[in-house]
């Protein structure tokens, strides 16, 4: 009803979504929104979505648009604090609240919503199907099973993960899910917030896990030149048998050759069988900047995205193929979206949380990542990774 | 046209002063030549006079105007330089009426003043070339063409041939000649070769360290310099000049080897003073007092380096058929009413 | 002879007229300083400033004095980036030898001399974006170029954008593709300018090959020289697109820079420190100051002759 | 001059380098080469790891054709036209006027402000990033041509000026003195006879500028954002992030980026050694 | 010291051929000029000498050995050049000790040459200074300085002192002679300037077009030119040359108002010839044939440019007390004892 509600004048839209497919649903956003108010004049600009991350901050403070694309979490935060965002709890009403139940929380700091979800994928690992049925293998349930797999793997001349480290956030996947498992969702977020120091002994056991993988060699060498795409055509090749990625890693493997007999996923399986499981699932929002000219349209685009048609819509396998945020939407029937679905829904009782990127403050997600990465290669340098993250943390969350 | 006077003309760089208050008039139609070794400050005084160096005192009028502080565009001058500075972009046309067009002339008469400096100089037929496709004298012709065509007061050149080879140098300078007597314009030209400055000037001023040393017409500095300074500058090979005393009425010369008479007042006795001698108005004769060091045959004449007894050297000039060679013992004879006189301390000529 | 060109009067001539040669030059100077001055002398100072305060780039400053340079001062990363920046000030120097060599080379007439002279100079032309992706490819792990000419030599694979090892020289050896090339082109011409009498008077003197370079040509190429230097070194430590492009800093910081570290810590995706950022500036730029000293120094000495 | 000149060597050595020189050259191209082979190779190739064999299908014009037809790079091309031409245009007056001013006039500061020219042009521009940034925001002109375009022309003066005022310099003065004696006024003179003279050194400094803006990476990086009005250098790098492992596009988008300041090399090759010599090494 | 001879030597730059086989032997101890108007071929033959050009066909010997193909550095010559060619970088001792550094002789031995030859040419003081720290003539010294540490056995000399102003040009010439004098080694000099050829040469060698006009003594060209050429380009001012016809057993020349008698055995009748007469032996008379365009009084010498009514223009040297005046008319006379004749075509004496 509200949709109706007649706009006019100027709506300016900076989006990140770059690539092709979530281009053509923004655009098409974009198109269905002016349809239904022909009156309001819409410019959409589509800014890369690496660069938009460092621009979003100028473009807040200088030039704002109505709507913006960004990230749920602490990646919010700064702008939050500096007021760069506008409080849109009024959207946020009760029939909203219930149906993005999910995500709400995400979108919440100081008691306001600052923002919508308009998707969320699952993280997970993405594996050869075909190679683990070559060589006997299950999908593991435990944390055994996934290293004698990798063993297998490994005696097999093929490597267990294929990963690129160049930009540092793969490995912070990596850390998601290790540390969930290890220490737990609560744990885990408690780190992300500063209140756990990284000397502590759960980090350690964190890392003494992972290490374990580090010294099988199950990463593929020489990760650290090698963006996540251009670790992918180890994957295809067959030199590496898993991915842990988020959901849209599945869109360049099939596009890369391989076929859903081919591909599989499964869940990071429990190392700790005392914490449940928790998952990484990234959400991603839109905002209307403080400084919207346009405040009114941004908020109608804003409940426009959210409504369980559009959601349904946009996160189809052939759009944005991720995950709606709207419980009343339904998820498309691709194999990949309802397994994901499926682990977030029911199999996730630790809690969903966003990124390391988007729970940590930036510049600690930052100097964390790095230490990450250079864990993986320089292991035996843990001790000094962990006093230097320690040291950092104590300066950032003062 | 307009006469120049200065009047007590100072310049300063900063703390150095090149120019010590000089007092000079150049008549209306004079052709005035500014001489003097190296660094005397010719330049200087006639960028002054251009208005091109500021004057940090005393006064500078052309024809009835004081122009002491008026930039170069007011003053009615016009100047060529050693470099020729014609613009490369010009046509030789262009270059003539540039200043004309830039100071509001209609087209066509500038047309028509171009057209008449061309015609004095010879240059028509090149009004649509470059200066690049001009040979040195040509180009230099170009530069004293625009000068002309704004028919200034007061013509100023600043070693205007000295660019030029010997043959083209001796070329020009006629041609300056003519110029002058065509047009009658007041000029004043600084050069450092001795025969532009003998054959062009009306009036030669001759300039020592920012002072000037003596003015006036080039056989009256010749036959007559005021001093030893003047004496040597003027004429080559240059004056010889032989250290002597004054002793009873007459000098004792010891690179002549003994007393010589002369016709001049001569001051007290024992006092220091130069004989001086032009190597035109010497005679090598027989005798034994000098040995001949070096020759140098010209042609129709030679140079003959003498080395006297005391070690004094004298250069003679010969242009007989019987010449001295090197090795030769000779003497030498000259007539006393060519010699001059110097004080050896203040210079000054004693007559 | 007519005096019509001549002012006629000169009562009045305005002021203008009479300091005309004093005030022209301010007036040709006036949009240029002040653009200058705007965009890059006020903005020196302004560094200075900021680097006192903690500023995220979004809310309000606060002033905290020194602290940004404490931190600075225990700050591992920035010892990684100065130490890098030494290195790259040292190897980048490499390109004038290496350009003098080139230049050597090709001072030759032969036919078609000057499409060889020019083909070599291509890679200063390219942008350094464009050279960091090739040289990316090259040092490639799984199919650079370099690995496949290692492996014929039996060596590799080395990972050198990857290792932490060998990363800043990686990338050192990609920017002086282009800066040698710069080079090459300073000497080209600096050999041109090479009088030729002294090569002769050499020649009388009986020095040849390595002994003519030494004593007669270098000195002569004194001048070109003093500009590679420079160039070279000014270059070295502006280096910010080869490392953006290539590693963006990593692996773990390990080829950051000074130039990149402070647009890192201060621009980029997680960067929100405008304070720090400027103290990293003012630091670099401190180290720049010693260069521009020596270089106005050996100007001014030029002009004053 | 040196070394000696090779046809007074013996043939053999005449003929070693004249066979020499295109190993040479090859061996120093290399780089560029392969991304041109790479720029006309199918995707497959990639795939099948033929990295360095010959092109198993001539795809140029596939590949140029997905550049220019189905990416952003014409519109950063053009932006990269609209930032580069504007900032020469403006670079190039400013200096010539500043040079001007520093080349013909005496005064007392003029030295100190030739300096002030010469020392911003050296200043590490990274400690400009931050306060030109804002000022750049606060001008309104944050991703904007405009604002990056400003920007260049100041930074670029303080180069252009040292380059104009020694070329300047170096002009006889008499000409100057003799406009003066003429009566022509300053600015007269300024345009009729310096301007005239210094075409050499403007069409050099304009190749040079051109260079130089077209290749900037990181001011494009700091004042714009998005294809509206980032220039190609900025482009090609989210062209890469976009076609990441891409390699024949990713190439094809190189070259593409690339072809401008090598066309302009190569047309104006000339003034762009005589820039590089009047400017440098002097 | 060795003498240098030159067999048939030839020189081309690709096609075009600049020196057109040359014979010429310079004595041992010889002071040998070379003169010839711009691009006659007397660098590169200098050149060719020093090996510094390789010499297309012909032979070059020094002393006894033939050099033809030999380095510069193994010939034993010494080259002054006209900039200097001073390496800026070292002082005037490393520069006059660069060559025998070269040679790898001890550094003591350098020294001492060193010392000896700046002994010689007055350096001492200014050993450590760098050459830009001196004026034009030092620099001359010190190239000259660098060429005697070497002790060559031939000196060549090109144009070295034509980038010095005037006056210090005489001084070095005078020095160079006096050197040559004191060493007594070979050399050989280009130059384009009369005064230092006539003056400094034993043997002048007048090239024209690569090949060589005349050789001989100084005076001995002046005297007996072979040809027109050489007859006109030694002596200054130059040899007026009138045109003549033979008729008669006498010419027949316009300039001068009709017939002449000369001593001359005359070719057939009919013939053209010139008359070439040099300034400094012509005088002017009472007359009417001339009318007096210019004059140039130098002092002690004036110049009379005529102009005879047949258009023909001519230059006479006064030295008496009375000179022409312009716009005067007179006459002129000579010995016809010292005209000259030569073939209008082939420009051949006709003695
Ligand atoms: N800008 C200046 N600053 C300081 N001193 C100067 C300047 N210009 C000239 N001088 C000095 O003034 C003196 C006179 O110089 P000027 O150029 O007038 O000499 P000149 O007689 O023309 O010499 P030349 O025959 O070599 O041309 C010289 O000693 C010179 O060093
Ligand atoms: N490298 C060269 N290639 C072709 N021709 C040349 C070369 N060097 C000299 N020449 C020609 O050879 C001729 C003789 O030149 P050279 O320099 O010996 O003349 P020169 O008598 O020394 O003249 P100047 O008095 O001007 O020094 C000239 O016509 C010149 O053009
Ligand atoms: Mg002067
Ligand atoms: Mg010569």
């Amino acid at each position: 009803a509200e949709h109706t509600a007649p706009l006019s004048g100027d709506m300016t839209i900076f989006s990140d979504m770059s690539n092709p497919a979530p281009r053509a649903v923004m655009e098409s956003l974009v198109e269905e929104f002016g349809a239904m108010h022909p009156d309001l004049n819409i410019e959409l600009t589509v800014i890369d979505r690496e660069a938009y991350k460092t621009q979003i901050r100028n473009f807040l403070t200088a030039n704002a648009p109505d709507v913006a694309n960004w990230y749920a979490g602490n990646r919010m935060a700064p702008y939050v604090d500096a007021g760069l965002f506008l409080d849109v709890s009024d959207i946020w009403d009760d029939e909203m609240s219930a149906n993005l139940s999910s995500t709400k929380e995400a979108m919440t700091m100081d008691g306001k919503q600052w923002g919508v979800p308009y998707t969320y994928y699952q993280w997970g690992v993405y594996y050869r199907k075909d190679l683990y049925d070559q060589y006997g293998l299950e999908e593991p349930q435990d944390w055994e099973t996934f290293k004698s797999n990798c063993q297998t793997l490994l005696d097999n001349g093929i490597k267990c993960f294929t990963i690129g480290t160049k930009f540092l956030w793969t490995a912070g996947g990596w850390f998601d899910y290790l540390n969930m498992r290890t220490n737990g969702y609560d744990y885990h977020m408690q780190l992300t917030a500063g209140e756990i120091p990284w000397t502590d002994d759960g980090v350690k056991q964190t890392f003494a896990n992972w290490r374990e993988l580090i010294d099988m060699g199950a990463f593929i060498d020489n990760h650290t030149a090698y963006s996540w795409q251009e670790a992918l055509p180890f994957m295809t090749n067959g030199d590496a048998a898993a991915y842990l990625m988020g959901n849209f890693a599945v869109a360049p493997l099939r596009e890369a050759g391989l076929t859903d007999d081919q591909l599989d996923y499964y869940q990071f399986p429990a190392i700790n069988p005392d914490v449940e499981l928790a998952e990484d699932a990234p959400t991603d929002t839109f905002h209307v900047p403080a400084q919207a000219g346009n405040p009114e349209a941004g908020k109608a685009f804003l409940k426009f995205v959210t409504t369980p048609e559009t959601q349904t819509r946009i996160n189809a396998g052939d759009a944005l193929g991720q995950l709606p945020v709207n419980s009343q939407s339904s998820v498309d029937d691709d194999k990949f979206l309802q397994q994901g679905f499926e682990v977030l829904s029911s199999n996730s009782p630790g809690g969903v949380a966003q990124f390391f990127d988007r729970d940590a403050p930036a510049e600690m997600a930052k100097v964390a990542m790095e230490g990450f990465q250079q864990f993986m290669v320089q292991p035996d340098q843990i001790d000094n990774i962990l006093s230097r993250l320690d040291q950092a943390a104590q300066r950032i969350y003062k | 046209m307009s006469g120049v006077e200065l009047t007590n003309v100072v310049k300063k760089y900063g703390e150095t002063q090149v120019i010590h208050g000089i007092d000079l008039t150049v008549n209306e139609g004079e052709f005035a030549v500014f001489v003097g070794p190296s660094g005397c400050g010719k330049s200087t005084l006639l960028r002054m006079i251009a208005g091109l160096e500021e004057t940090t005192s005393g006064k500078i009028r052309i024809g009835q105007r004081d122009v002491t502080r008026e930039d170069p565009a007011e003053r009615g001058v016009a100047m060529v330089f050693q470099t020729y500075a014609l613009y490369p972009h010009m046509t030789v046309a262009e270059n003539m009426g540039f200043g004309l067009r830039m100071t509001g002339h209609p087209k066509a008469e500038v047309k028509q003043k171009v057209n008449e400096a061309a015609r004095i100089l010879q240059l028509t037929d090149y009004l649509d070339r470059k200066p690049a496709a001009l040979s040195g004298g040509q180009r230099q012709r170009v530069a004293i063409g625009r000068s002309i065509t704004r028919g200034p007061e007061v013509f100023l050149f600043d070693e205007p041939l000295s660019n030029l080879d010997a043959e083209l140098r001796v070329e020009m300078r006629v041609e300056i000649a003519r110029l002058h007597k065509d047009i009658g314009a007041t000029m004043i030209y600084v050069t450092h070769d001795q025969v532009e400055a003998m054959t062009l000037a009306d009036k030669i001023v001759v300039l020592r360290k920012g002072v000037i040393e003596q003015v006036g017409a080039p056989l009256e500095l010749y036959r007559d310099p005021d001093n030893r300074f003047v004496a040597g500058f003027i004429g080559s090979p240059a004056m010889n000049f032989l250290d002597a005393t004054v002793q009873d009425g007459a000098l004792q010369v010891p690179a002549l080897g003994g007393r010589v008479e002369v016709p001049q007042t001569l001051p007290e006795a024992g006092r220091a003073v130069s004989l001086g001698l032009r190597p035109e108005h010497l005679r090598v004769t027989e005798g034994d007092s000098f040995t001949v060091d070096l020759t140098e045959a010209l042609g129709g004449v030679s140079y003959a380096y003498l080395r006297a007894s005391s070690g004094e050297r004298i250069i003679v000039e010969e242009r007989g058929d019987t010449r001295a060679k090197i090795g030769d013992t000779v003497g030498l004879a000259f007539d006393t009413d060519r010699s001059m006189l110097f004080d050896a301390k203040t210079e000054g000529r004693i007559r | 002879m007519t005096t019509a060109a001549l002012p006629q009067s000169k009562t009045h001539r305005s002021w203008w007229h009479r300091n005309q040669i004093r005030i022209t030059p301010w007036l040709f100077l006036a949009p240029g300083i002040l653009f200058f001055a705007v965009y890059v002398i006020l903005p020196i100072f302004q560094s200075f400033g900021i680097s006192l305060q903690d500023w995220d780039g979004l809310g309000e400053a606060t002033y905290i004095g020194t602290q940004n340079y404490e931190e600075l001062w225990s700050d591992p990363a920035f010892y990684t980036s100065l130490k890098n920046n030494l290195l790259w000030l040292l190897l980048y120097l490499l390109a004038i030898p290496a350009g003098l060599f080139i230049a050597l080379f090709l001072n030759q007439t032969v036919t078609g001399i000057r499409l060889y002279k020019s083909l070599f100079f291509f890679p200063f032309v390219i942008s350094q974006v464009v050279v960091g992706l090739v040289f990316t490819w090259f040092y490639d792990p799984a199919f650079g170029l370099l690995n496949i000419m290692l492996g014929w030599f039996g060596a590799g694979p080395i990972n050198v954008l990857g290792d932490p090892n060998y990363v800043t020289y990686g990338i050192i050896a990609a920017g002086l593709w282009p800066q040698t090339a710069y080079c090459m082109i300073l000497y080209l011409t600096g050999l041109n300018a090479v009088n030729p009498e002294l090569i002769e008077a050499g020649r009388l003197d009986n020095a040849k090959g390595w002994r003519m370079l030494w004593h007669v040509v270098l000195p002569q190429l004194k001048p070109a020289t003093f500009i590679a230097f420079v160039v070279t070194i000014i270059g070295a430590l502006r280096s910010f697109d080869l490392i953006s492009v290539m590693t963006q800093g990593g692996p773990f910081g390990s080829s950051r820079v000074l130039s990149f570290y402070m647009f890192e810590v201060a621009l980029s995706e997680y960067g929100f420190r405008m304070g720090y950022g400027a103290a990293i500036a003012v630091v670099l730029f401190l180290i720049m100051l010693l260069f521009i000293a020596y270089f106005l120094y050996s100007m001014y000495r030029e002009e004053r002759r | 001059m040196f070394p000696t000149p090779i046809e007074k060597a013996p043939r053999a050595a005449q003929l070693s380098y004249q066979a020499l020189l295109p190993l040479a050259l090859i061996l120093w191209l290399l780089p560029l080469i392969a991304v041109m082979i790479f720029s006309i190779k199918p995707g497959a190739d990639f795939g099948n790891a033929n990295y360095w064999g010959w092109p198993s299908s001539f795809e140029g014009f596939t590949n140029y054709g997905k550049v220019f037809f189905e990416s952003e790079m014409p519109r950063y091309m053009l932006n990269s036209v609209l930032i580069t031409v504007p900032t020469v245009i403006g670079a190039v007056a400013l200096s010539a006027m500043t040079g001007f001013a520093l080349g013909i006039y005496k005064f007392r500061s003029n030295l100190w402000i030739f300096f002030m020219f010469v020392a911003g042009n050296f200043v590490p521009f990274q400690i400009l990033m931050v306060p030109v940034r804002d000022l750049t925001l606060d001008l309104g002109l944050y991703n904007t041509k405009t604002g990056l375009v400003l920007f260049h022309i100041a930074f670029q003066t303080g180069f252009c000026t040292l380059f104009m005022r020694n070329f300047i310099k170096q002009l006889p003065f008499e000409l100057i003195e003799a406009a003066r004696v003429e009566g022509v006024a300053e600015w007269r003179i300024f345009w009729y006879v310096v301007l005239p003279l210094m075409k050499p050194a403007l069409a050099a400094l304009a190749v040079l500028v051109f260079t130089f803006i077209w290749n900037d990476y990181f001011w494009a990086v700091v004042l714009t954002q998005g294809a509206e009005s980032q220039p190609v250098t900025a482009g090609i790098t989210s062209f890469n992030a976009q076609y990441r492992a891409a390699y024949h596009l990713m190439s094809a988008g190189s070259i593409v980026a690339a072809l401008p300041p090598v066309a302009m090399f190569f047309l104006m090759q000339r003034h762009f050694i005589a820039g590089l010599t009047l400017g440098a090494v002097k």
